[in-house]
Formats: structure tokens, sequence, C-alpha cells
């Protein structure tokens, strides 16, 4: 494990998640949340967790973001937080 | 200090974890937007699936998967030290489903509510509750 | 075949579900045997097993062959022995009951709603049956998802109402997840009697005392424990009242069994009430439980909502108990889990009979409902009599132990609590009498009707009412055998 | 309700830091976790089952009763999404206006109530809030999505060798699908898999599972003691164990790829296919 880029994408994934949190629109927060799990994925393919993060890139980031996008245009983008 | 700085960057990995999980929660509990809290939650479960790969990491062992799965020396000793610890992993699959089962039902709830209420925002619903 | 009952219970239920979802769209109208069929199996192994353990003592069932702590196993004692029959005939008896509510409610949509309600029982049985950590939160994700589908199909706020006690719900199932994780972080197994027994050298890490806190945390939210109970009132009151029978009766009596197993099993009862020694902090923490419940049940004048605030009351009783740290205490805890979960089942089914018949629940739908409903009100006497505590229903008999526990404890506030709560209780329901005897019935439009008209619910949510109101007064007159004969062996060797 | 949130966060947070202190360091091939249970899992996976994926082996065979509780999940979140979003077909007014186009020319033309299009095969139904199909994304998606579907059976079928399994097959299968329904709408994706087969798949996967367990069971063994199976499969017990697993994966694979897209449909749709994403 090369520690570097283990700490990068920590950050990353932190910054991820509260940018998607933060974000005054939805669709962006769910797009935000897709990277965000994205990262995490390979936060855990680093730690040799192969099966978990291949769960969580075709779950978390792949269907996961799609059903966020669908109930966003279901519903609506505005979000005041 | 440099005790502490150690124990700080030896454990880096627990302190991130416990980071994204107050994250998430305090999204659930302070945000005013249902699908926002969603993602609160989503967050916080991904979190908890973070610490539990953590516990399975080893120091200088690799990926859960035997070598030689098959061929001429299929009987070769197998070392537990040499593979990570696939307990763990096991578990979090199990989470990670859960956690995509209770988005689909959030979702689902989040529009009924929007299709009574016409909006996401919570206090905007309760002002609406309470008009009634 | 009986030794395989242990699987039976909850694979029976399981291919069931599965069955009914498909002839949900071939033919609606076989859903609803297969589903009682389902549950009858389901009561029927859950009551042979309870005699095979009185008969033989604990059971262990190794599913996949593999044995324990490396595969998951069953273990069946006194404790889940004694809950496993009640969760699986309280389920049938509401599931009886709500046939009509269902053809009246949402006839399309019979499939589903029979599958979710018997994949809850399977999550619900699973939960009391399971001897594995981990495996308890997947069932328990799976009581809880099943729960919210049902809750959220009601009135217009049952979607929010349910939204938020999703929320609340994942949080507490995540504690107790990470709970878990930081049990097998310092243990390295996730088997409940394995964890006790590596657990002793360990008690006075600060891992396996945070494990504990957020363990009981995340039972404690599921369960409704004041002040973690704000989700249960709305989304109890708002869904309709066939799932409303099913989850108030068993969704928080089968947390407390949680509750008791991680106190009795997995923590040990010597880790929590010598090692931690809080169990003063829990009990006071129950008695605002009940005084609140009490008084917030009081405010309401809305039957369902008031009987939604007696369950978060009655959770009290039930924590207070377990915490008093004695065997009274227990044996009360315990033996309130089986009678709380009957009386509270007759309540609801009260309300669904009044629901299905005159569309409301608030004080003002209830009036001359003596004269109109007889029967379900005469039902209703016998429930509200035993949530009260009167002799000889079964609630006294449970109180009883509670306040002896207490006595013994000398943890008096608790005691007040009860006797307090028990008071505010005949108010609760005396001020319901009345309105149901004395005030003339009137319809919606304020057209007052002499004499009322005798309109009783049908046959099929009668006879499951009057099973639970005369189980009610049975139970109670044989608590002696119960507390003898199983409740006793409950409680581990050297507990005060 | 912020202030709250804070202070929850705070205590749950501090909690959390001073029980890390106490545990094991990370990565410490030492720790309970790593010398307890894990050895046995690593040591004895390929003799007693002869899967050289740990994790699939641990999966669906150790702790196979953990992975047909989660596939029960999947399958309730699916039914609830039904239950709760879907307006029965009776209830389900047809639009007042509809819109219809004409496929040679590209004409659009609205219909009120009461009217119908003379039967031909040159028009074709579109949503109110239709855009026109652009071509790239239509081809290209349709050249995708059989690649895809090869390599989610790969994945499945690979399952015991390499990482994946059926649950991450049925998850990239069920993509597949929901991708032709993006590219082109849900109407034509409903009508390509209709909302019954979905419904009965989901159950016929967790199916395939129980009753792969249950069959065991028949055989006078445990519940889900795939070993009971080497008499009707004519191997050895090990190996029976691996066909086991496959047999079960396969019912994963189904269960998903059926509720990912059920749980799709409800929630893009709102529960009206008639007028679908």
């Amino acid at each position: 494990m090369i520690w570097p880029i283990d700490l990068a994408i920590l950050t990353l994934v932190v910054i991820a998640g509260i940018g998607a949190l933060m974000v005054k629109d939805l669709l962006g927060a769910a797009i935000l949340f897709g990277a965000y799990s994205f990262m995490m994925c390979l936060l855990w393919s680093i730690m040799g967790a192969v099966d978990v993060a291949f769960t969580e890139a075709s779950v978390g980031a792949g269907v996961s973001t799609v059903f966020f996008v669908a109930a966003v245009f279901r519903t609506s983008r505005r979000t005041k937080d | 200090m440099t005790d502490l700085i150690s124990t700080v960057v030896a454990k880096y990995n627990y302190w991130i974890y416990i980071t994204l999980m107050m994250i998430g929660l305090y999204a659930m509990i302070a945000k005013n937007n249902l699908v926002k809290k969603i993602v609160g939650m989503n967050i916080f479960q991904t979190a908890i699936i973070l610490f539990y790969v953590s516990i399975g990491v080893k120091k200088g062992a690799t990926i859960p998967i035997l070598e030689h799965g098959h061929g001429p020396d299929v009987h070769h000793v197998v070392h537990a030290v040499d593979y990570i610890n696939p307990l763990p992993h096991v578990l979090m699959l199990t989470a990670i489903v859960v956690g995509v089962a209770t988005l689909g039902v959030a979702l689902a709830l989040a529009i009924r509510i929007y299709n009574n209420y016409n909006t996401l925002e919570e206090n905007e619903i309760l002002t609406q509750v309470r008009e009634k | 075949m009986s030794e395989q009952y242990p699987a039976l219970l909850v694979i029976v239920p399981l291919l069931s579900a599965l069955v009914i979802s498909v002839a949900g769209w071939v033919n609606k109208r076989l859903c609803f045997p297969i589903a009682v069929a389902a549950l009858g199996v389901a009561a029927w192994s859950s009551v042979g097993l309870l005699f095979r353990v009185l008969d033989e003592g604990v059971i262990v069932y190794k599913l996949g062959g593999w044995s324990p702590p490396m595969g998951i196993a069953y273990y069946i004692d006194y404790l889940n022995g004694l809950v496993l029959p009640v969760v699986s005939i309280v389920a049938l008896l509401n599931l009886i009951s709500s046939k009509k509510i269902v053809e009246q409610q949402f006839p399309d949509k019979a499939g589903p709603f029979y599958t979710l309600y018997v994949l809850m029982v399977t999550g619900l049985l699973g939960i009391v049956v399971t001897g594995d950590a981990f495996n308890l939160y997947v069932l328990l994700e799976i009581a809880s998802l099943t729960g919210y589908g049902l809750l959220a199909m009601g009135e217009e706020r049952a979607p929010l109402a349910t939204l938020n006690y999703l929320y609340m719900g994942t949080i507490g199932a995540c504690f107790y997840l990470l709970g878990i994780g930081y049990l097998y972080i310092v243990t390295g197994s996730l088997n409940m009697v394995d964890i006790a027994r590596l657990l002793p050298p360990l008690y006075q890490s600060k891992a396996v005392l945070a494990a504990f806190i957020i363990c009981m945390v995340g039972v404690w939210l599921k369960m409704a424990f004041f002040p973690l109970h704000a989700w249960l009132p709305n989304a109890y009151t708002y869904a309709n009242s066939a799932s409303s029978g099913l989850i108030a009766p068993l969704m928080t009596k089968v947390m407390v069994y949680v509750m008791i197993r991680l106190i009795l099993t997995v923590f040990t009862p010597k880790f929590v009430f010598n090692t931690l020694a809080v169990h003063d902090a829990v009990v006071w923490l129950a008695v605002i439980a009940i005084v609140m419940g009490a008084v917030l049940a009081l405010k309401e004048r809305n039957l369902k909502k008031m009987l939604t605030y007696i369950v978060v009351a009655e959770v009290g009783y039930m924590v207070g108990g377990a915490w008093l740290g004695n065997r009274a205490g227990l044996t009360g805890a315990v033996l309130h889990i089986v009678n709380d979960a009957l009386m509270t089942l007759c309540v609801f089914l009260v309300v669904g009979n009044i629901v299905y018949k005159i569309k409301g629940y608030a004080f003002g739908d209830l009036k001359g409902l003596f004269a109109k409903m007889p029967f379900t009100m005469g039902a209703f006497v016998i429930g509200a009599l035993s949530i009260i505590g009167v002799p000889p229903t079964c609630g006294f008999f449970s109180k009883w132990y509670l306040i002896l526990g207490a006595i013994q404890a000398h943890q008096y506030g608790f005691m007040v609590a009860l006797l307090f709560s028990s008071l505010i209780n005949v108010v609760l329901f005396f001020r319901v009498f009345e309105i149901g005897f004395y005030e003339p019935f009137s319809d919606h439009e304020g057209h007052e009707h002499h004499p009322a008209v005798m309109a009783e619910a049908p046959l099929t949510m009668l006879v499951p009412l009057y099973v639970v109101a005369i189980s009610l007064i049975l139970v109670g007159l044989y608590t002696g055998d119960i507390v003898n004969h199983i409740v006793q062996f409950v409680i581990p060797k050297g507990f005060m | 309700m912020k202030i709250i949130g804070l202070i929850i966060v705070v205590v749950t947070g501090a909690l959390l830091i001073y029980a890390a202190a106490d545990f094991p360091a990370w990565s410490d091939p030492a720790s309970p976790a790593s010398t307890y249970l894990s050895p046995y899992f690593i040591e004895k996976t390929m003799e007693e089952t002869s899967v050289p994926n740990i994790v699939t082996a641990v999966l669906a065979d150790y702790r196979g009763f953990d992975t047909m509780f989660e596939t029960t999940v999947i399958f309730s979140a699916g039914v609830v999404c039904f239950f709760l979003l879907r307006i029965s077909r009776r209830e389900e007014e047809e639009p007042e206006t509809r819109y219809y186009r004409h496929v040679l020319t590209g004409v659009t033309i609205q219909l009120k109530e009461g009217y119908k299009i003379p039967p031909s095969a040159d028009f074709e139904r579109i949503d109110a809030v239709w855009t026109p199909p652009d071509l790239i994304i239509k081809t290209g998606c349709r050249i995708l999505i059989p690649f895809i579907q090869l390599f989610a059976l790969y994945v499945i079928a690979h399952g015991h060798h390499s990482p994946g399994g059926g649950f991450q097959g049925g998850v990239i299968l069920g993509a597949s699908v929901i991708l032709f329904a993006i590219s082109h709408d849900l109407r034509t994706a409903v009508r390509r898999m209709s909302e019954k087969l979905i419904g009965i798949l989901c159950a016929v996967g967790v199916s395939i599972y129980a009753g792969t367990g249950a069959l065991c069971l028949l055989l006078k063994q445990n519940f889900l003691d795939y070993s009971a199976l080497a008499g009707v499969l004519h191997v050895d017990p090990i190996t029976a164990r691996s066909h086991g697993i496959l047999m079960v994966e396969i019912g994963v694979g189904i269960a998903v790829l059926a509720t990912m897209i059920w749980i799709y449909n409800n929630i893009s749709s709102a529960g009206r296919y008639r007028q679908g994403l």
C-alpha cells in the first residue's frame, strides 16, 4: 500500500462527502454522491477488499446514483440546504 | 508528542471513518431536505463499511483469493498470514446490499411525500400539515 | 422432522412469502390462504420448539452443517423459546383479522401486502431465534424494511412519519452494526455465545464499553425508549390498521428481547451489573419514559395515538425491569414481553375494528360505540383492564413482579412510576369508556341517531379479537406455571 | 435542530474516538480479528469447499444463511417500492392528452381524450416531456449492452475464482437493462421485460437460493448443507459444495437483476408506467 495515494483518496472521500451535502442542487448532490462512492470503492480496493470494492463500484457508484437521479427527476432539484 | 502523532498516524483510517460517520449523522439530524438526509444516511452507512474493511487489513498480506486454486499443486499449504482477513468483506457485502435496499425504500417514500405535498423541504411540509 | 423445526420456523414463511408474491400476479385470492398456512406452520413449529426446549434444554441448530463459530447457528433456550410462540401467534391472529381491512383499503395490492407481512414475520422470528450477532442485523433490516413498507401505506401523513422512522431505524440498526464491529475487532468472533466466552479478560477495555453503549443506544432507538421515541407515535398512528396491528405489538417487544439477549448472553450480567454499574441511571431513564409516556398519552384526544404513547410507556416498564438487575425484575420484564404483546394486539385489533366500521379513531368518533359495536368494546374493556393491571388479567402479574423487583432493588422511583402510570391508564381508559358508553352516537354530519343501530365488525375480525382477549385472562391465570416452568430458567445462575 | 445535531455528533464522536484508543494497531497481523476465525477460513476453504475465492466461499457457504437473507432484503425492497409507488392498472387512467410521433416524418401529434390513432406501425407513443432521440446515444447503448451483459454473466460464473459473484453480476445485468430504459424510454423497456416477468423473476431468484437450502433439508441434512447434494449431482461432497455455491449465486444474480430493474422502474416513473422517465 502506498500511503500518499491512500491519504489523498481519504481526503477526497471526505471532500466529496461534504460536497454532496453542501451543494445547493439535488442533482449535483446525487452526482457528488456517486463520486464519493467511487472514491470509497478505490479506497477499499487499495485495502485489498476487492469483492467489496467491486460491489460498491456497481452498487454505490452505479445503481444508487441512477436511483438518486431518477428520484430527483421525479421530484424536484430544489433544496435550501 | 511523538506518541500522539504516531497514534494519530497509525490509526488514521479509524479517524476518517469517525469523521465521515459524524458528517452523515449530522446531515441526517440537521438537514432540512429529505433527499439530503438520504444522502447523509448513505454516507453514514458507508462509513461503517469503511470501518469494517479497515478491520480486515493485514500488513504484508494479499487479497483473499487463493493462488494456485486449481492445477497440479492444489494441495500446497496455505498460510493464513499471507491473505487478508476475508470475514469483514463478507459481512460488508451484505451491508452494502442492505444500504441500497434502504436507499430504494427511502426514495420511494420521498417520492410519495412529494406527490402529497409538492415539496421536499421538511419545514414546508410541516407547515402544510399544520394548516390542514 | 422435529429436529428440523428451527429451520422450518424461518424457512416456511420465507418460501411462502415468495409463493405469495408469485400468486399475487396469478390469482390474488390465493395470497391470503397461503399466508395463513405459512404462519400456521410457523406457529406450530414454534410451539413444538418450546415443548422440546422444556424437555431437552437448549437446542443448537447448525445452518449449513458448519459448527459455530465458523458458521451460523441457532440457539433456542428458554428465553426465545417463550418469545417465539408469542411472535408467531400474534402475527397469525392479526393476519386473520387483516383480511377484511386489506379488502377494504387496498384490494389491488393484496399480493405485495401479504408478501411483506409474511416477510416481516420471517424477520422477527429470525431475530428471536438466531445465535449470531451479525445475522441478527440482517434479519433486523428485513423486519425494518418490510415494516417501513407496511407502515407507509395509510393516511396522507403516513409516508412522512415512516420516512422519519426510516432515518431513526437506520441509525439504530447501524449503531447496532457498529457495536458488533467493535466487539469483532477485540474478540474476532461474531457468535453470541463465543463472544461471551472471549469477553471476560476484556471487561476493562474501552472498546467493549463503547460497543456496549453503542449497541444499547441502537436497540433503544429501535424500540422507541424515551427520549428516542419521537418517531413512534406518528408512524404507528397514521398507518393502516392491518400493519399497525402487526408492528405495534411485535417490533418493540422483539427489540426488548434483543436487549435482554445482549445483556444476558453477549455481555453477560456480570459485566453489565458489576463492572459497568450504570443500571441505576438506566432505571431512572425508564422512570422518565414511563411518566412521559403516560403524560403524553393523557394529552391526546385520539384513541390510536393515545395507545401509541402507552406503547412508549410500556417500553419503559420492560427496560426498567430488565435493568433492575434482580431476579424479580427480570422475570417481570420477560413476562411483560409476552403480556404486552398480547395486550397491545388486543387494543390495536379493537382500533382496527373501529376504523373498519367508523372510519375514524378520534375521541369524537367513539360516541355511542358500546351500543354500536358491543362485542368489540367488550374485548376492549378486557384489554384496557389488562393494561391498567387489574387481576386476573395478565397485565397485573407482570406488573406485580416488576414492583417486587423495584422494591428488592430499592428503586422506589420505579415503583412509584409504575403505580402512577397505572393510575393514568385508569383515567385514560375510563375516559374512552365514558365517551363510548354515555355520549350518544352521531355520524359525521352531527345528526344524532337514536337508538344506535348495531353494526358489528365481521366475524373474521371478532374471532381473533376474542381469542386474544380470552388468552389475556388465561395467561394471567397460568402465570405461575409460566414462571415456574419457563421464565425462571431464563435467568442465569448466580443472578440475585 | 442544528444545535441538537451538533451536540449529538460531538458526543458520539468523542465516544468513538475514546474507544478507538483501545483498538489493536491498524493492519496488525496479530490482532484478534486476524488470528481468531479468519485463519480457519483462509486455510480450510480450499479443502472443504474447493473454492479459491475465500470471500465467495464464506459468503455463500459458511455464512450462506446471511446471504440468503441479504437476497431477501433486496427482494423486500423491490416489493416495498412496488407496494408504495405503483398505481394499479385499473386506477392508472390514461393522461388526458397523449402524444404520438409519426416515425417516418417525425411529425408529433397531440390527441385529446377519446380520440384514437389509426392502427398503424408508423405511429409511436411518446411521453409528454419527450426529447428527440439521439441516434448516437441509442446506437451506442445498443452496441454496449450485449457486452455489458456478457461481462455480467462472466462475473457470476467466475465468482469462484475472481472477485465477483451473483450479487455483482446481477447488479451489472440489471444496470444494462436500466441503461436500455434510459437510452430509449421506459415504455420500450417495459415492453421488452414486462412488470409481471420482473415480479416473478425476483421471487424465483430468491426461491432458487432458499430452494437449494430446502433441498438439502429434504436430503436429510441441515438447511443449506450443500454436501447433501453430492448424491443428486453424483460428485464428492466437497465438489457438491462448490456446485451448491454456484447454484445459489445464480439465484442471487436473478433476484438482484430483477429487483434492480423493478426499483428503477417504479422510482423513475413514480409508479405510472405510462409516463416514464
